[in-house]
Formats: C-alpha cells, structure tokens, sequence
C-alpha cells in the first residue's frame, strides 16, 4: 500500500491514464519488410490502432504490482468463503505446470505422450475417488461440467426412447444458483424441492414430484448447508425407481474427498471442481476445471474425445458415437489437470482422507467459537467442511462482513443458501490452524462489541469503501474512455 | 504428503471441542458401511518425489514452443513480465471480487481488460471473460437468440469445427436448429437469412486462414431481423478492421494469442464484446466503475442480476468460475506490447506466414487451399496423408502440419507462422517437408 | 497492508511467534531407517535440536507474503537512491537464470560448455565496455572487486620490486567508504584528497601528494558529486609519471557505459557493480558482482580460474602463476553473470549507449526540477547520471527523507557524500519516465509545503514510524528469545 | 532493445529543459576525442530472441540436479515455496533498508534469519550474510586478529582448499602469517598454539567429509589466548553438535545448502556467527529490535559504526552489498522445513552417503579415504585418474567423483549423497562406476 497511495495521489490510475503516446514497453523480434495492404487487403485494415496503453516495462511491472497490493487472497489472510473451498494452493503447482507450458494440442501424440498418460491417469484416479466407472476432463468449471452430466443424462433418456417424456429436473430450494441455471440451459423445466425442518431435502415432498416425468434431480452432499443428506439412500432408490438419474455436484466434495463415494450413495453423474476440492487456484475468478464422472450406463455419452491407452501407448479417442459431443475445443483446462494430479500424487488415499476430515474438523471448530461469540447456527449439528450462521438479533450479515473487511479478514460467502435469513457461509478448509480459526472467533465477536454504527461504516481503512452499487448499475459504467 | 497444519494436540483439543470421539465420528451422519473405502490410488509422494516423477512424464513430451501448428491457438511469445505479474500472490489466490472493497486490484484489471477488448473489437461493451473461444461463440449465440427469441442458427462452414461442434452442443440443449454456411473457394458463401433465423455467425479469419468480408453477412442477418456474430483472431485485430466496424453485434474468440501459454489446449480464456444494447443479455462477469462513500473513485461487479447466484433457473447462463487470471494475462500482454507492439506481432506473424506459403507451395505435389488474402494461418493440400505427414516432421523435431478434416477436403493440413518464427526456422520446415514428401 | 495489520494486532509476528510445537511444513522425502548415533557417533550428536520454526506451508506463504507487503522496492515505487543505480531489473532475467539453476561447479567441464561460453563472452564484452584488456567475473560485489584490483595492483608492483615503497593510495575526500576500507584491507596507508572549489579533485593537491611512494590513485568518475572530472587525463598522467596506478570505481559507471571508456581516460584497473549498472537485482543488499578489468600488464595477477577458449572448447585456466589467488570459491556469482549477460545481449552497443545518455538526461531533468522547487545545488552545472542536492536553509535533510517515505517515494542517498553538508544524492536512472519525475520533484516541493513541524513527525502512515536508534544500539537485541 | 521509456517528445522537452542541444551534448564535460566509441559488441537482440538464444547455451549443458558430486556446494531439493516468497518483487527489487519504515519486512526476515543462524550455530550473534562461505572465513580470520591484535594463523588442511586460498589472498593483503595444520588420518593432528597465533581454524566435517571433534583445537587456541574459528557444514548443523558448544568462537560456513540453487558455483550466501563479545568486531549488516515513537515493535539496522560507509579506512571490513536475498531464501527453506524437516534432510543424506560408500567401496580397486564418522561426502581412492573417471561417467549421464587436490594423495575423488538420491540412483551410480573402472 506504501507506494500507489500516493504515487498517483489517492486514487489508483488506469493503465490507460499512465500512458504516453509512443512509449513503448515490451518490443517484438524485429518486423521484416512487410506491405500490410499487399498482403491483406487494404480494404480488410482498420483504419486507426487499438487504443492500447502505451508504457514501458517499468510502469507496466508497478501498475499491475500496485494493484496486486490493492487485493486480498488466499496467500494474504484468511479466507473462509463458503462453497468455494478456498484452501491453500501448494506452490509447487506452477513450477509444475511451466513443465507442460509449451505444448499444442494438435502436435502428433507420440510427441505428446506424458501428457496424455497424465491425463488418462487422472481420469483413472479421479473416477477411483469418486466411485464412478469414468470420467472426462474437458469440462472448463463447474457449471460446465454440470452442463456435461445433465446433457449426457438426457441423452442416456434420449438412447432409451423415453426423453421426450422426461421434462423435469428436480432441485433442493438450497441449491446453488448454477444448478438451476444450467437445469434450463440443458432445455428442461425446473422444480425446486423445499428442504425439511432438519435443513436436508424434504423426502416426502420430493416423492411426491418424483415420477416417470423426472429427468434428473441435482443434489450437493454435503448441501449447501453444510449438512449431509442423512436419506440419500432413499432418494437415490427412490429416483431410481421412476428410471430418473441422480446427478451430483461436486463443489462440497471436499467435506467427503475419499471418505464417502458419490457412486457408492447411488449417484450416477458427479462433477468436481478441481479449482475447491484439488487446489487449482481460484485465479481471481477461474480458469477452473469440471470433470465429471459417470457410471457404466452413462459412459457411451461422454464427450469426445477421451484418453485411452493402447498397449503401451496413450491415445486420444473420437470414435464415441453416442457422445453428446464436445463442451470445448481441445480437451479441457490441462494445466488445471496437472495441479490437480500433482495434488493426488503427493497426497494418495492417506492424505486425501485426511484432509476431507480435518477440513470438516475445522468446519465443527469454528462453529463451536462462533456461538461462543453469539452468533446463531440454525441447523446446529456436527455439520460437515462448511456450516451457515446467522449474526446475533438485529445485525445485519453485510454489516458483519464489512466489519471483518476492516479486521484484515475475508468474510464468508453472505445471503446463501437463500433459505436462510442473514446467512454467513463459513468454509475453513483443512489448511488453516487452529489459531487461525481462534484469531478471526475472536474478530468475529469483537466486531459485535463495536457496535452497529461502527459496523454501519466499515470498513474504513481499505482502498476503497463502501463502494455505490446503485450508481454502476443505473448506467454502467464498463470501460474507460478519453 | 498433505498440506494440513493439525499438530497431535490440536487434534485430540479440536475434538473435544466438537464432541467428537474421533475423525470418523464426525461422519456418524453417513452411510457407515461406505466411509473410508480402500481407495485405489498410487503411494503418496513428497514433494521433491513428485517434482521428479512430472519431470520424467514432461520428458516424454516435445515442446511446441517453435511449433508451426495453428487451428485455435498458435506458438507465440509470452514476454516473461506476464506470469509473474499477473500471477502475484493475491491475484492467483483471491476468488470472484464480492468483496470490492478488498478486490479493488482484480476489478481495477477487469475494467482495464474490459477496455481492451472493447478497443480490439470495436464494440463498447465486454464481459470479464468466459472459459475459451469455443464456448464463448455458444454463450454469444444463446445471447442472440434470447434477444430475438428465435430459434434457428445459421453458422459459417469457416467458423473452427471444434466451435461449431460446441455449438451444436448447446444447441441441441435447447432444441434449436443449427444449418451451416458452406464455404465457396475458400469462402462464406452467400446467403438466404430466412425470417425465423436469430443469428448468423462468420469468422474471420476462417478456419482456413483466410480473411473474409463478413459485411454482406451481417447484413444479410440484420435485413432479417437477426443478429450477426464474428468469431475472430484476436492477434489480427491489431491490423484488421473490426468486428464492430463490419456489423458484427457481437464479437467472440480465443484470447490465448495473447499472452497465454498453449498449455496443450488451456486454459486460456474466451471473449466477448456486444453492443450497448445487449448488455443486459451478458453473461458471465461484468465491471463498472463507480466510487465508495468518501467520493473515491473505484471498481465493482455490476448488473448481478443477470447472473445464475441472482437469477438461478432465469439466469442469461450458468457460467459462474470463468477465466479470470488468463483473461489479466491477456491484459498484461496487451498492456506489455502497446498498439505498435501488437502490431509488430501481427505483421511479422503476417510475413512468416506468406513467406512459408511461398516456400511450402514451391514443393512438388503441394497445393494452397486457403485464398487471398489471409493471416498467418493456412491450408495446404498435400502428396501424403497430412497424419503421417506430421508424424515424419516430428520426427525431425519439427511440428507442423496439423490435419484438417475431411469436410473440408482430402489430405488438407494446416500451418501457421508467428513472430517466433525466424528465415531460418522457415527453411528449416521447408527441408523437411521436402524430404518427408519426397 | 490489508490482512496482516490485524491477523496479528497491529505489529507484524515473528516467524517464531507463528511456530507450534510439532507443526509440520515441506517434508522430505521419507527418512530410511537409520541410527545416526551408530553412523555419526552419539558423541557428535546435537542433545536437542535448534529451536528453528515450526509452521505449515500456508503459514510459511502468509507470512513472508505479509512481510513483503511492509517493504518498497523498484517494482513499487520510484527509489533514487543516490549512487546505487536503482534502474529497473527486467522480469526476464529470472527466468534466464533458471536455465542454468542446476549446474555444479565442478560438474565435466564438458558438460557445463554452455555455462563456461557465456562467462567467456561476458569476460570479452565487459572488458570492450571498459576499455580493458581482460577482465575476471571471480568477485562478488563492488567492495570485494575493489580489494581484487587493488591486490593486482600491489601484485603488479611486487613483481617490479616495488611494493616494499610503495604503501600509500590516495582517495578523494569525496571517495565512497569502500574506497578507503579496501586500501586498509590491502595494507596501505590511505591519503585523503581535498575535492576542489569545483567539486573535482585538487590536481595540485594531488600533485603533491604523488610520488613513487604512491602505489595507486582511487576515483570514481563520475565522482559521487555527480561530477565528470574534467581532468581526468592529467591525473592519470601524472599518476603514470610516478609509476602509480589508475583505480576505477565502477558505481558511477551507468553515466558513461560504453559512451566514454575508463580504460581509454588512463585508468589501468576497473571494478564494476553489475548489480547497478548491468541490472542485476539489488535483492534487499545482495548478491551482487563486482568484476574487475585490467589492462595487459595486469592481466598476469587476475584471480585464478580465468575462463579461456581452446579451439571449440571453453575451459577453466588454473595455470596463472602470477595470479593473485582466489578471492571467492568457484567462479563468482553465476547468477548474477547469467542477467548481465542478457542484458547486455539485449542492448547493445546502441542500447547501452542510449540507457547512459538517457540516465544523464533524467539526472539534469530533474536537478532541475527540485531547484525550481527550491532545492540547492552546490556544483550546479551540467551532472551525470546523479546529482548531491541539498534542502532549502534550515531544513534537515533526514526530514525531507521521512517526509518523502509518507509520500510514497523511497528517498535518495541521504548524508553522503561527506563534504556536503545535508547531501541528497539523487540518482534517478534511465528507465524512469519523465512523470515519475516530475511528480517526484512536485513531491518535494509539497513536503516544504508542509512545514517543518510536519516533517519531524513524518512518516505517518508507513507500517512503522521514526524508529529508535540508540535503544537499538546501546544494548542491541540481535535476535529473538523465547 | 533497451528499457529507456523515453518518446522523442520527452526528449526534446528535456533537453530543452536542461539546456543540452542533444544527447552528446550532455557530455561535454569529457575528452570529446573518446566518446561515443564503436564497441565490438553483438547485435541488440530483443527478449524473445536472447531467450532463445539462452535457451540454445543453456542446452549445452548437462543439469547436475540428480549429481553425486560435493566439495562445498550439493545438489539438495529446493521446496518450490523457496523462490515465490524470497523473490517477492518487494524483496527483490530493493537495496540495503537504510529507511526502516518502509523496509520492516526485510529487517524484520534478516532479524529472524540472525536467529535461525544463531541457533544453528549455537552462538548468540548472526550478522545479516556475507558474500559466500569461503570469504566468511576470510572475514572470521580477519575478526579474530581484529580482537587479538596478533598476526598468525593457523588453519588445518581439513578446510576446503579454495576456502584457504581465498584466506591465503586475504592474509597476504595485510601481510599476516598463514601455517596449516596437516592431517593425520584424515583429522586435524594436535598442534602447538604458539602465543603469536591470534586465531586456529579448524572444519567439521572437514574437506574429506568426516566428522571431527575440534574441541581439543578450540581448547589449545584458547589456551594460547588465539580465537577458534569453526567452518561448519550448515545442513550437518541440523544433527551434529554446535560450534558454540565446543568452544568456537566464530563459526563460519556456506549456506548453499539451505535452500539455494548450486548454480555453477554462486550465488549463495556466507554465514558467521560469533560470541556476545565479539559483537562490534562484526563485519557486515546487523539487525536489532526497537520500537518506533509510537512505542511500535520495529526492526533497524544497528552498530552501523562498524560500517565502511561510517568507519572508512578504520571499517571492520569494505564490505557493502552482500547476499541478503540468497540468505533470505535460506530462512525461507529453515522455516519451511522446520527442525524436524531439516533433521530428515541431513538423516536421508547421512544414510545415503553410507549406503553409496558401502556400495562403492565394494568395487575392485576402490579405496575409503575418508574415516568414520563422516558426514554426506567422503573420498574414495580410484584407481584410475578421477578426472577421466568424472568425464566417463558424466558419459553415462551421471555426475559424481570431483577430483581431489594432490595435497591430499593420488587419484582421489569426493563423492557426495543426499535427500534427493533413491537407491536406484545409488546403484546406477555404482553400475556406472564399475563399468568405468572395468
Ligand atoms: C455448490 C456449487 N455448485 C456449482 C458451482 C459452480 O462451479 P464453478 O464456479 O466452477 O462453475 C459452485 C461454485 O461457484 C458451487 O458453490
Ligand atoms: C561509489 C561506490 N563504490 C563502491 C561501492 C561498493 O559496491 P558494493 O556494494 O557492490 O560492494 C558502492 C556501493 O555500495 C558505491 O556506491
């Protein structure tokens, strides 16, 4: 913060206001004789440049390393931002991935052999830990990979003459937003089921839309209250029963990474997000990747291609009649691939385990310092990574977390699940200490004892403050302009 | 090896807390005859042991970092300031900016990205980026047939076949009806846009390399009241006129020839620019500026309310986690470079490119398929299959000739040429094409 | 600034103070059974082990990741550090010498060519920048480049029978620390020079000080005024007269890099700094290098290895009789040779040129900037690459040092050189743009602005304030105890 | 390509503003007939080209990552959280913290590395670094005359032969007596400290990699009123007993282990640590504890007056930069390792160096030099010129037997394991072994 506070007097300049006509940064290897309008055309150039920003190499390295001092992550602070498993990204991933840097995926297989047999292997491994029969690794994210296991459910109907009878896809009213969306994306109807008083899916009500119209239903186990669906069992039997497929999705694996299988509760489609549960880091927002695996019956539909082994040799498979096709060129997010098989290969079963357990440690940890310092747990059992809070009577949950802004914390995930009034969404994740978790217990509850008017203003000594939301959405500001 | 800090002591302190008697007491909520399967899996590695074990696989991989290869992403140079920039600690480790008031240097970037792309595109209006070029033509798409809520595609035979095979992906997902544009003498040909079409979509340059007047199609689309949809190479809108200025009301492709590693296919990142008009259709991440309570001026999500978390089952898309850190990359690159940067880049990509054309064409039996003009891509009708082609070149440590397929004729393959390239590196491919055809 | 100000309660915890008991970070590979009291003998063993940290890796990346947010360097802000040469250090030089990272000193000389060509065309390169015959890359900064040449220099003088009367070296009043506290170590008396009304050595002080008692003169030139002595020519003439030898300083030497050569002016023995003037990163105070250049009749006393080519082959010369010894194991820092290698290819003759003329450029620019701020100029005439600034009457120079850290800025030099009363030695390099320099100067002038009682209190905001300097001196608390 | 940002504008209105008419001009003030020579220099390359171009030499060499060979540096692993955190563009990119209030992070990490080194060494006080292992010895020496105002020393031929050169060229400067003390049997014989000897030097390991017990030397030293100056082996710090502990009063050593790359032999780091009284004879940076007005804990510079830039000509040594990031980078690796991570280094290296002993000792011919205890490297007897023997088995691939100064006997070879060694490594290096010597 030292520098760009004054540097550009209180206000953080745009690349574009630090540049100067002319100046140039970073040069190409020199340009050969060259006439443009020969070559192209003259009518197909543009008649004047791109406005880029114009600066040399030293403006470039302080502006974007000056912004980065304006900005909070993982390697920063704590950062427990429920839903998004935001645990710590081993460093060595990116000396990992800078050695698959240079490849293209259109350069002749045998030239290629260590990352395909690094990608078979992960589909091996990935399909292992969560007990389905195989798995792609084209899907760039999580929706997209919810994209893919509906798509292919809807094929699977389709193969069986029975799609056009099946229109509806179920979900728990405390579903993650992309569940829904993608559910219409995938062009079916939607029914949200109410969860019960426990804060798990209402089994009844669910049978009761549950039928031979039932495409799918989408579920989170843990769901997005942290809590395990205790009947999973049934409701898998149940869907079964009707013919309907049961899709999972994976964005709270970790709470169960390795110590229950999505394919062993009945689950015939899983997605993850190698981006929370397999450390590839959130990058600010993605690149991500979404694999999904699926059971026996699902397998013909994957997308193409997939990554086979023949004899001693790894291939790339596009002879998948059934597939529902492809979801993105090439063959998915490969560098996301590699953190995420460097993360399997250092921790195997032993750590894998672990780390789901001590991450729903920490999760029942907190939550216990938490009612210590007030605040309420609606569903208050041994929950599971993650568990929702509400702040005491009469706080407002955006107070909280602009009280923790100030207090140098990242809060967590606010107003979701939807079905919780003020909800904070706490995930700890397995690589915080345990005097972590104290230290922010105990900013949690010194927050409260500042009282709602200093709540009210904070946070006061960030960058920015509170910032006018009303104002950016009337008439959007989204670009710079002389 | 894992990455949890638990001492015994915190373990059996943490416990008692919680009222657990143990680790697996704390899944008495679960099926107990299915927790803590035997899992079959390698032995776990430490750190060093598994740094070695990748650099054995890496070994079994050739670099491309020279390569000729095109049809998506192409070998260019990342200048070495981008990585460590845009992958600062609290870049790499932050999540999606909620929070803006602690975001303030990945929004602050986004905006600037946003200007970028707006700039390169012609077009006012871009999101924060979506996953690559492929699925940013089918969201660009889905968004042009809500704005007009029809339902039929038309895209160009020239759009990449890996796109268009992901659009018709998510077409079938919503019943709509995709019909291709053929392409004549290397070309989109003209078109009939009937009254029930939403969008047409052409590239430019094509598949083939080849630079195309989309103009007539996008009229074309606009006479019948649909929209037009560009999917371009982003490297070549330094030079080339953009999609904005030809009528494209939205404008999709690949950002990977900015500053991104080929990374054997990503992750790179996706844009999008629209007009004004369409903002509200967006999806996926949107900037704005606005300023905080003391007046100062900064950066904050904006219209939240088109996204899957607000809108759910209504949402314009599904898309949450996008390409955030490529997508900066890409900024940085540009930023890096400057206009007369990126141009330098364009026109020597441009050069190698009809240099090797020229050399390439003079061997006996080796056809051009791609037109005039075109970029730094094209297609080359070869004496032998374009597979085994490219297998003898590698071979002798050169990557080239990427298969094309079929629908676009027999024993076609692609090359491309960028700034990496040197004369010598063009006589070198020339040589062994020579010998490899011989 | 944001997370570690509270994760910690206002003051920045000691690595220590974040260590458990048994927490665990990197493991290495698995330990095979062993008895070390058997293999090492229990006598030898340590009873318990050194009280070292004890953290997991997030807590590792947290920590260091906050301290490097309490801490300026180039890449945050503009850093004119007088005579230091803060000039940008260009990102790619890291990843060029993490192409040579795992190469063993004495790994076959066959297969380390690549390492051993880039030292033997760096060794050519610097002695045709310098204007020298041949050059050793042995030394690892300045100083310790300046002892090499000063034990040449004696070498040279022993081998002429000489040394014995011989034992004085004179240095101008003006001369950097290094200066004289190399001659002590070499074992001569020391002379000071008086600088003139000019700010340039007394010649005839000088003069009379010569004499065949005198084994070597020492200049910087530029001197540490920013100076250009003009006379240069006749001091080394009249040093030559007496048999006495020619000393260059390299610190200054980016004001004149391959635009005037010291070898060409008369001067027998060059050490340069690549960590100025060859963009090696300062790094917090090191590594640096320090290779030394000589003329012919020096070149029998380089340090041994020199690195030499026979035929096609490149190889490490150990047969120097006359050699002065060894003045580092190995062959010098690698590293740092490996950046200034590149940078040198990148630039050129026309590059390096032009970053000279440009460092003059933007010293005169903004010399005169800060006189129209109200700044002093004692040798105000057209300057170097650097320039000795002083503070209007009755302001203290270290205030306007602390009132620059509040505005952003890292101040210059501050103090030295010695024969200016409240010096600021402002050397702002080339790679800074004309803004930086004027918002710079206009900093100055605001900080004046703010008056005097103002600036005693600055800085105010800086993770610390003014610290004090005596407590830490009179009993100093060297490291931490439980 | 250079990184001067200045446009033509900027240059006219500069030198405008400074009264030059051009660029030559503003050196007026030199021999007019000297400047601007013609240098014989490559041509300027831009970044894209010189990588290349590196990346061309480096090629040319053979990475020793995996290598058996020693003698002051070793190929241990460097955790991949090393770098990242010690090349934070912050630390990286600033000089000596003159001004503590914006130099807390880096005062703050030296004054945690002092005490990182001070219980490695078991000695109360750690200066910041010095350039490298061999030069700290020089500057222990040159601190024990300092202190005892005599002009002998004597050093035992256990310390590294390059480490006594560098002292020899160090002593010869100022004149003061060198005499070594042999070796018998691979150890320090007992030797007569006469009362002239104002310091003894002795190694532990020593240069054949065993293990002595300098505590007889120490005391002979301090019963002739000398200084006992102990070169130490860091990484053996982890396991064996501290210099402190047996009557060293400097301990000095090369910190290369720590987490630093061997690159061809620097840079690195040099520790020194010395007893309470020996304080303000320290050469180089020293960090101390205050407070700031605000009654702040903060971390300064301190006795500063030891310093060139205060003391001149009467400094404890001329040196200024020294190798605070390499040292950085060694506090990095200790607090990533932990005591019980660096034990298991040194226990892994231990045991591997005994194994391979074991292993290679067992060819016909092949002969221990070194005697038990030894650390991680010993010295075999070969027979066959280790120097053809290094280059045959680097033939093989594989790097090991450094050939051994003739002062110490014929056809001697250093041999070296580590952490990063596997048994498999260890048997290629014997299979190669033996067909070299067949
Ligand atoms: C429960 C849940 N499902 C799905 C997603 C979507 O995953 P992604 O952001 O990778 O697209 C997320 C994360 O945003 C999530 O929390
Ligand atoms: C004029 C001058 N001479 C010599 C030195 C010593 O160089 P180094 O710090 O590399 O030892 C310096 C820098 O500190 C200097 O400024």
């Amino acid at each position: 913060m030292i520098a760009e506070k004054k540097e550009v007097n209180v206000e953080s300049p745009l690349i574009f206001e630090r540049s100067v006509p002319g100046r140039r940064g970073v040069r190409p290897p020199a340009v050969l004789e060259a006439d443009l309008s020969a070559l192209l055309g003259a009518e197909n150039l543009r008649p004047e440049p791109p406005k880029l920003p114009e600066v040399d190499e030293l403006t470039l390295v302080r502006h974007y390393t000056g912004l980065s001092r304006r900005q909070l992550g993982i390697d920063v602070a704590f950062y427990p931002l429920g839903s998004c498993t935001m645990k710590y990204n081993p460093k060595v991933h990116e000396a990992a991935v800078a050695l698959f840097a240079d490849l293209h995926p259109y350069q002749a297989p045998e030239t290629a052999q260590g990352a395909l047999q690094l990608m078979y292997e992960l589909q091996r491994d990935l399909s292992e830990i969560t007990g389905m029969d195989a798995t792609t690794l084209q899907p760039a994210a999580g929706a997209h990979g919810e994209l893919t296991g509906i798509l292919m459910i809807r094929a699977y109907h389709d193969s069986r003459g029975e799609h056009a009878g099946r229109r509806l896809v179920l979900v728990p009213d405390s579903a993650h937003g992309s569940n829904p969306a993608t559910a219409s994306m995938a062009g079916y109807a939607l029914k949200e089921i109410p969860s019960g008083p426990d804060g798990e899916v209402d089994l009844e009500a669910l049978k009761r839309e549950l039928g031979p119209h039932v495409a799918a239903i989408m579920l989170t186990n843990p769901n997005t209250l942290g809590l395990f669906e205790r009947r999973i069992r049934e409701i898998a039997e149940a869907a079964h029963a009707v013919g309907a497929q049961m899709y999972y999705d994976g964005a709270n694996l970790n709470a169960i990474m390795g110590v229950a299988r999505p394919g062993d509760m009945g689950f015939d489609v899983v997605h993850l997000n190698l981006h929370k549960t397999f450390t590839v880091p959130h990058g600010g927002g993605g690149p991500g990747s979404g694999p999904v695996g699926v059971k026996k019956h699902l397998e013909p539909f994957l997308p193409s291609p997939q990554v086979v082994q023949r004899g001693e040799t790894y291939a790339l498979d596009y002879n998948r009649p059934q597939s529902i096709g492809r979801v993105k060129s090439f063959y998915g997010n490969f560098g996301a691939l590699v953190r995420a098989y460097a993360y399997i290969r250092m921790l195997g079963q032993e750590g894998i385990q672990k780390s789901a357990a001590l991450a729903v440690l920490n999760a029942n940890y907190l939550k216990e310092l938490l009612k210590e310092q007030g605040y309420r747990v609606p569903f208050d059992r041994i929950c599971m990574h993650e568990f929702v809070a509400q702040p005491p009577e009469g706080f407002k949950t955006l107070d909280i977390a602009k009280g923790l802004l100030e207090m140098g914390f990242h809060p967590p995930t606010v107003y979701f699940p939807l079905i919780v009034k003020e909800a904070l969404m706490v995930e700890p994740t397995e690589t915080e200490t345990k005097e972590t978790l104290e230290t922010f217990a105990a900013a949690m509850g010194e927050i409260l004892q500042k009282g709602k008017e200093w709540l009210e203003g904070a946070p006061y000594t960030t960058p920015v403050r509170r910032l006018d939301e009303l104002q950016a959405n009337r008439k959007p500001k989204l670009r710079w302009n002389l | 090896m894992d990455y949890t800090p638990h001492t015994p002591q915190d373990l059996e302190a943490m416990l008692a807390k919680v009222g657990a008697k143990d680790l697996r007491d704390l899944f008495h909520d679960l099926p107990q005859d299915l927790i803590f399967p035997e899992l079959d899996l390698p032995e776990p590695l430490t750190e060093a042991e598994m740094m070695r074990s990748l650099r054995e696989l890496a070994a079994k991989n050739a670099s491309a970092a020279t390569s000729f290869l095109g049809g998506g992403l192409r070998a260019h140079y990342v200048p070495a300031a981008v990585v460590p920039l845009a992958a600062r600690a609290e870049f790499i480790s932050a999540y999606t900016p909620y929070q803006p008031e602690v975001s303030q240097g990945l929004l602050q970037a986004i905006f600037e990205y946003q200007t970028m792309i707006s700039e390169l595109t012609g077009l006012p209006v871009s999101n924060a980026s979506l996953y690559d070029g492929s699925t940013a033509l089918a969201e660009g798409v889905l968004l042009a047939l809500r704005e007009t809520g029809r339902n039929k595609v038309l895209v160009s035979q020239g759009v990449h076949p890996e796109y268009r095979e992901v659009l018709k992906t998510y077409l079938d997902a919503i019943g709509a009806e995709l019909e291709e544009i053929g392409l004549r003498d290397g070309k989109a040909s003209s078109v009939q846009v009937s009254a029930d079409v939403g969008v047409v979509v052409g590239a430019n340059p094509n598949f083939l390399g080849a630079i195309e007047n989309l103009a007539p199609l996008a009229d074309a689309a606009h006479a019948a009241g649909a929209l037009f949809v560009a999917v371009v190479d982003a490297l070549s809108l330094a030079v080339l006129k953009t999609p904005g200025s030809y009528g494209a009301d939205i404008a999709v492709g690949e950002g990977q020839p900015l500053g991104n590693a080929m990374a054997f296919g990503g992750p790179q990142f996706g844009f999008m620019a629209v007009r004004e008009n369409l903002v509200r259709q967006l999806p996926g991440r949107l900037v704005a500026e606005t300023s905080d309570v003391d007046g100062k001026r900064g950066y904050i999500l904006t219209l939240q309310a088109r996204e899957q978390y607000i809108r759910r089952g209504k949402a314009k898309s599904n898309v949450t986690t996008n390409a955030q850190l490529t997508a900066l990359m890409g900024a940085v690159y540009l930023a890096a470079l400057g206009p007369q940067g990126l141009e330098e880049v364009a026109t020597r990509s441009v050069v190698n490119a009809h240099e090797l054309a020229k050399r390439l064409t003079a061997i006996p039996g080796v056809r051009q398929v791609t037109p005039e003009p075109y970029f730094c891509e094209f297609v080359l009708e070869l004496p032998k299959n374009p597979v085994q082609v490219r297998s003898e070149l590698a071979g002798r440590g050169i990557h080239a000739a990427v298969p094309v397929p079929a629908e676009y004729g027999e024993n076609l393959a692609l090359f491309a040429a960028t700034e990496v390239h040197t004369k010598k590196d063009l006589a070198g491919l020339e040589a062994a094409l020579l010998e490899v055809l011989a």
